[in-house]
């Protein structure tokens, strides 16, 4: 009976414990899952702000017209139809709030019941316009012809240059920009974090004696511990100052700011796994270099740098990948402006900074919400990308054993 | 025989060697200089406006007067309840995966998530607890949420720490325990788990540093902008430190005027993680000093 | 006749009263021992006696651990090594060491001999080339690998590596070689090996063995040092040492009746 | 060939070099006896004293073998059985010394017909057969060689029972030889112990080579063989 029980608490135990252990791998699944329903959701949107009727006049020839072709027009970088394939006439743009200049409130009724049919008027008269309305407005027996916006594309979405998610009437949702923030800025951390990182490594791995290193490594710790608010905080009443004194610039919010920020938060990581590394090359084999007449330099290099070259590898891909993934300091310092960047000096915007900062303000399962889901899921796919590159690095280390 | 003829036969490796290796300590140091200056700001700046008051009151006049009281509860509940939540399931997973579980796809498979889990950005958790907690289970902007998403976070960490811990501790004991007709579970129970208590516990310790710095996932599942009460249950919203420096050092009412205060909430944050550290470290060299003396 | 000077050259290693701590720890307790060129010379004692510690001072491996401070006097071909002019990693490619465990490089093996000539500002391909083929061979394992030299060391059995370790060591042609438990991690044939290269070594080389295995200083030592607790109980020539020793202690040890 | 083979080369060389010298007083004793030689008889009795010095050394290289080297298996058997072997042959040196005293402090030669008739100087060459024999069996480790000479003793000590009946007859028809046929039969002894210490000799190359001890199962026999015979033999030791 005692041994029945005991059995029954040992099986118990295993299953709690099987329970919780795949609890991790429910968790990732589920992200997954989540991240990918609502982002992938995108893809099945029309750009157009939901609710919102685009109409043309029946005689205008133009049957369709893109997501960017809306925006010029919009901004009146297009004012002509032939530029987007009609005839040779000025475009006459039509927003709802424009009809006050077309017809009295009595004329539109008090409740603006006659608002449909006064937009019917409005299309018929004038063959040049292209009105926007709510649809709430469009007539059942409407004369002119509306247009529907394809979906956004993968293509558009991954390609498009322009980020521009809350403008009407058609919004632009190009990630290109972000993508190309986010690793432009990563880029300059790393550049930055790389050769001091290795340096500090091979100083506490290799050089320093012990008392020095009893400092350094709770220093090192104590930087990988601070917050990145705090970072971003330290950023924006330190660094972006300094950066808008230094190049004479109208604003420091750069991405020069944040590479700095970045690159002093990525060097814990690139410290302390490039150490680790280093410090599992063999004593024996360092003695043996040194026993032959090699110096404490020579034997760093030819021995104990190529011996731990995966772990190093990992400590590089792992700085990326906390860069890449970093929200709230690069939010605080980069000036957030969605533009491709081409120097350090200009502000970017980042995947995750675009989240955080959009996120609050983007109406759930809107257009804009499954945006920003979308730009999880390709936060997601980068990180996936980078470990399962240290996977395979740090297996082919194993298997150099 | 040349070793002692006073000049060296390799005059030039010996400058290469001491002109890398002061590289390398200049390098080093400015990266100790670096943590120091950023400390140093802080507490410098911060230490000033640690009061009584500072740590005690409401935030008042659009935060730029007043304390920070609400936040550091805020922060206080967040962190307790994602330990609540990370520390039994992580601790439990962390020895499920290195005591239970055989070698195979299953562990091949469940090693891989976990590391992927500990590599995602915590604004994507922030984004899932949104999706997850918030709208799909109804919590809304609760500390519920907040602390289940800040706990997600925080499980990879102490997956790791434990498994760490764990694998540390050398076969022969639980081989020893096990031939002297002690089941699976009594050997870990009490053979493998109280010799990695010690890391185990300084792993956790560490990894509450890192939960109450968190400002990205509670970004969208609990932190209020401004809310000058306390907590009644755990479907309310709070303040929480980190997203309270952040609000007041970019969109407060008076950035300026808020100054003082994210100076002084930048101070709280970073004595936080001292003290975590601290105890961290103070564990380990106390627990290392018991081993030595049995 | 032990004190002309004519006689003082034939010692190769010769140490006057030498002490060594780990920080408060007294891990040598005024060891003097002179050892002659061209001679084998044993080190035995039970595990922390401080015999491979001895050793390691021949080459100043000992610099390498932070708290070892040492005292005395160790002349190496006459000349003091622990004097401030002597550049360590002159007297280490003078002083050879081959290792307990195998640690050959994660490199091929024809890198591994060149290793020492390369890191000691050697560049002459072809010299290196004869000088790695002339250590293969006097490490009697040039038959076996002459054929794949661009190979991993790594593929190479245990006593291959050891062996391929000895080359590297007298590429760079020392003239004291320290062999620190050189065979503790092989197998009995390939230990037998390397006992067979200690004897052919010798005419070229002075040797100094560290061993666990008393068999194995008698049957490749010419002289025997005891080591207990830090210090020299007893230094005789190997046969001697075997069959009559005079202190007590050596006999306790090598009869083993330790207690 | 290793260090090991090499010691033992070394051992085997003295040994050799021991057995020219004890072969040269069993030798010699046969001649110095024919001829009456007394100056042959000192050089033989000189030579014993090398013979020790060699039994010293080797039994030190015997010792220093079994500390420096542990030897095992077939080495181990064939240091033991050289250390039997080297024991054997000083002592074979001692018996040709005690002859060759025996032929020196004659006081004149010894009678044809009393060497005839006691076969002596047939014993004499057995003995010397056997020991190259021996030889050859321990060099090209010959067991079949080996085995054959324990049954030759045999010849010895068939000459040896005869020997006091032969003497008693020679010492009833010439009284006046007594001191002389005395001293033939010292020496007939002598022989039938050089031939059981070549027995001996030859049981240890046995041992060594077969790893078979075949010295007890050869004795019984040879009891055994004695009691049939109803011989009242006393040389045994």
């Amino acid at each position: 009976m005692k041994r029945y029980f005991h059995n029954f608490g040992e099986r118990l135990i295993v299953g709690l414990l099987t329970l919780s252990g795949t609890v991790t791998s429910l968790t990732v699944l589920l992200i997954v899952f989540y991240l990918f329903k609502e982002g992938l959701g995108i893809f099945s949107m029309s750009p157009v702000e939901e609710g919102t009727a685009i109409a043309v006049n029946k005689q205008n020839p133009v049957k369709e017209l893109s997501a960017s072709q809306l925006k010029e027009i919009s901004d009146q970088n297009i004012t002509n139809w032939q530029q987007v394939g009609g005839p040779n006439a000025p475009i006459k743009l039509f927003r709802i709030d424009d009809i006050t200049e077309y017809y009295s409130e009595e004329e539109l009724g008090a409740d603006f019941e006659f608002v449909p049919q006064r937009i019917n008027e409005i299309v018929t008269k004038n063959p040049n316009i292209l009105a926007f309305f709510p649809e709430e407005f469009l007539a059942k027996d409407f004369p002119g012809r509306q247009i529907f916006l394809d979906n956004i594309s993968v293509a558009d979405f991954l390609g498009g240059r322009e980020w521009y998610p809350t403008i009407t009437p058609a919004v632009r949702m190009g990630v290109l920009p972000l993508i190309l923030g986010t690793l432009w800025v990563s880029f300059g951390a790393i550049l930055l974090a790389l050769p001091l990182g290795l340096a500090t490594a091979v100083y506490m791995a290799e050089i320093a004696d012990s008392r020095v290193r009893n400092i350094l490594k709770p220093v090192i710790e104590l930087l990988a511990g601070i917050p990145s608010v705090v970072y971003g905080f330290f950023g924006l009443v330190v660094v972006v100052p300094l950066i808008q004194d230094i190049f004479g610039l109208p604003v420091g919010e750069t991405a020069l700011a944040g590479s700095i920020i970045l690159g002093i938060m990525a060097l814990p990581t690139i410290i302390s796994v490039s150490e680790d590394a280093m410090r599992t090359t063999p004593r024996a084999m360092k003695e043996a270099s040194l026993a032959l007449g090699a110096s404490k330099w020579q034997t760093i290099y030819k021995v104990v740098i190529p011996y731990s070259i995966s772990g190093i590898s990992t400590a590089a891909i792992l700085g990326i990948g906390r860069a890449i993934g970093e929200t709230m300091a690069v939010l605080m310092v980069t000036g957030n402006a969605s533009v491709i960047p081409d120097s350090f000096l200009e502000p970017v915007r980042t995947i995750p900074a675009t989240i955080a900062a959009e996120l609050g303000e983007a109406p759930q399962g809107g257009i804009h919400y499954k945006a920003l889901f979308a730009l999880g899921c390709i936060l997601f796919l980068l990180t996936l990308i980078i470990n399962v590159t240290v996977d395979l690095v740090s297996a082919k280390k194993r298997e150099n054993r | 025989m040349s070793f002692h003829d006073g000049k060296s036969s390799n005059q030039s490796k010996r400058l290469a060697q001491s002109a890398a290796f002061t590289i390398f300590r200049g390098l080093s140091f400015s990266v100790v200089a670096i943590l120091f200056i950023i400390l140093a700001f802080i507490i410098i700046r911060g230490v000033s406006v640690i009061s009584w008051e500072f740590l005690t009151e409401m935030p008042r006049n659009g935060m730029t007067a007043g304390g920070i009281f609400p936040a550091i509860v805020g922060t206080f509940w967040l962190v307790v309840g994602s330990m609540l939540f990370a520390f039994p399931i992580g601790v439990m997973s962390g020895i499920y995966m290195n005591e239970y579980l055989k070698d195979g796809w299953l562990k091949r498979f469940i090693k891989l998530m976990t590391n992927n889990l500990a590599g995602v950005p915590s604004i994507v958790f922030g984004l899932f607890g949104m999706a997850l907690f918030v709208n799909r289970f109804g919590f809304g902007d609760s500390i519920l949420a907040g602390s289940l998403t800040l706990g997600l976070l925080a499980l990879p960490v102490v997956i790791r720490t434990t498994e760490e811990s764990l694998k540390a501790i050398d076969d022969s004991f639980r081989i020893g325990s096990l031939a002297l007709g002690a089941s699976k579970w009594q050997t870990t129970s009490r053979v493998v788990l109280p010799m990695a208590f010690p890391n185990i516990i300084t792993g956790l310790i560490l990894s509450i540093g890192r939960v109450s710095g968190e400002t990205a996932p509670i970004l969208f599942t609990v932190a209020a902008y401004f809310l000058p009460r306390l907590p009644d249950s755990i479907f309310d919203q709070v303040m929480a430190l980190p997203y309270h420096l952040y609000v007041i050092s970019t969109s407060g009412t008076d950035i300026e005027a808020s100054r003082k205060m994210a100076y002084g909430t930048a101070f709280i944050l970073i004595l936080i993680i001292l003290v975590v550290n601290l105890l961290a470290n103070w564990l380990r060299k106390y627990f290392a000093k018991r081993v030595k003396m049995h | 006749m032990y004190h002309t000077d004519s006689k003082e050259k034939e010692y190769s290693i010769q140490t006057k009263d030498v002490h060594l701590y780990y920080g408060d720890f007294h891990a040598l307790k005024g060891i003097s021992v002179a050892m002659r060129k061209n001679q084998v010379t044993a080190f035995i004692g039970p595990s922390g006696c401080g015999k491979s510690t001895f050793l390691r001072c021949f080459n100043r491996m000992n610099d390498l651990i932070d708290n070892a401070r040492i005292e005395g006097d160790i002349l190496v071909d006459g000349v003091d090594i622990y004097k401030t002019n002597i550049h360590v990693d002159d007297l280490r490619k003078h002083v050879g060491m081959v290792f307990q465990k195998p640690n050959p490089f994660p490199k091929s093996i024809f890198e591994n001999v060149a290793y020492g000539l390369r890191v000691n500002g050697t560049q002459n391909k072809n010299f290196i080339q004869e000088r790695v083929e002339r250590s293969l061979q006097q490490a009697a394992l040039w038959d076996e690998v002459k054929d794949k030299l661009k190979k991993s060391a790594f593929e190479l059995s245990g006593g291959q590596q050891q062996r391929l370790c000895i080359a590297r060591a007298l590429a760079i042609e020392p003239s004291v070689l320290l062999m620190d438990e050189p065979a503790s991690a092989l197998d009995p044939i390939s230990t037998a090996k390397i006992e067979e290269l200690i004897y052919g070594l010798k005419k070229d080389y002075t040797i100094v063995i560290v061993t666990h295995n008393m068999q194995q200083a008698g049957r490749v030592s010419d002289h025997t040092a005891f080591f207990f607790l830090g210090e020299l109980v007893e230094f005789a020539k190997t046969k001697t040492l075997f069959t009559s020793p005079r202190d007590q202690r050596t006999q306790n040890y090598i009869t083993g009746r330790f207690g | 060939m290793n260090q090991l083979e090499k010691e033992l080369l070394q051992i085997k060389e003295k040994v050799h070099e021991m057995w020219d010298l004890v072969t040269f007083q069993v030798n010699g004793g046969k001649v110095a006896l024919v001829n009456a030689d007394k100056e042959l008889a000192r050089k033989i009795m000189k030579r014993g004293k090398k013979v020790n010095i060699y039994d010293i050394k080797i039994d030190r290289m015997c010792e220093n073998l079994f500390a420096l080297f542990n030897p095992v298996a077939v080495d181990l058997r064939w240091i033991l059985a050289i250390l039997k072997i080297n024991a054997n042959l000083e002592r074979i040196g001692d018996t040709a010394e005690g002859i060759a005293r025996l032929v020196k402090e004659a006081d004149n030669p010894f009678e044809a017909e009393l060497l005839q008739t006691t076969q002596v100087l047939e014993m004499y060459d057995a003995a010397e057969a056997m020991l190259v024999d021996a030889r050859q069996a321990l060099a090209e480790e010959d067991t079949e060689l080996a085995k054959a000479l324990i049954k030759r003793d045999k010849i010895l000590d068939k000459i040896n029972s005869k020997a006091d009946k032969a003497l008693v007859s020679y010492i009833q028809a010439h009284p006046e030889d007594i001191a002389q046929a005395l001293k033939i039969a010292n020496i007939i002894r002598k022989l039938e112990r050089i031939g059981d210490q070549i027995t001996n000799i030859a049981e240890e190359v046995v041992f060594y080579v077969d790893a078979k001890v075949v010295k007890h199962r050869q004795k019984n026999k040879r009891d055994k063989n004695r009691s049939k015979d109803k011989d009242n033999d006393t040389s045994e030791e």
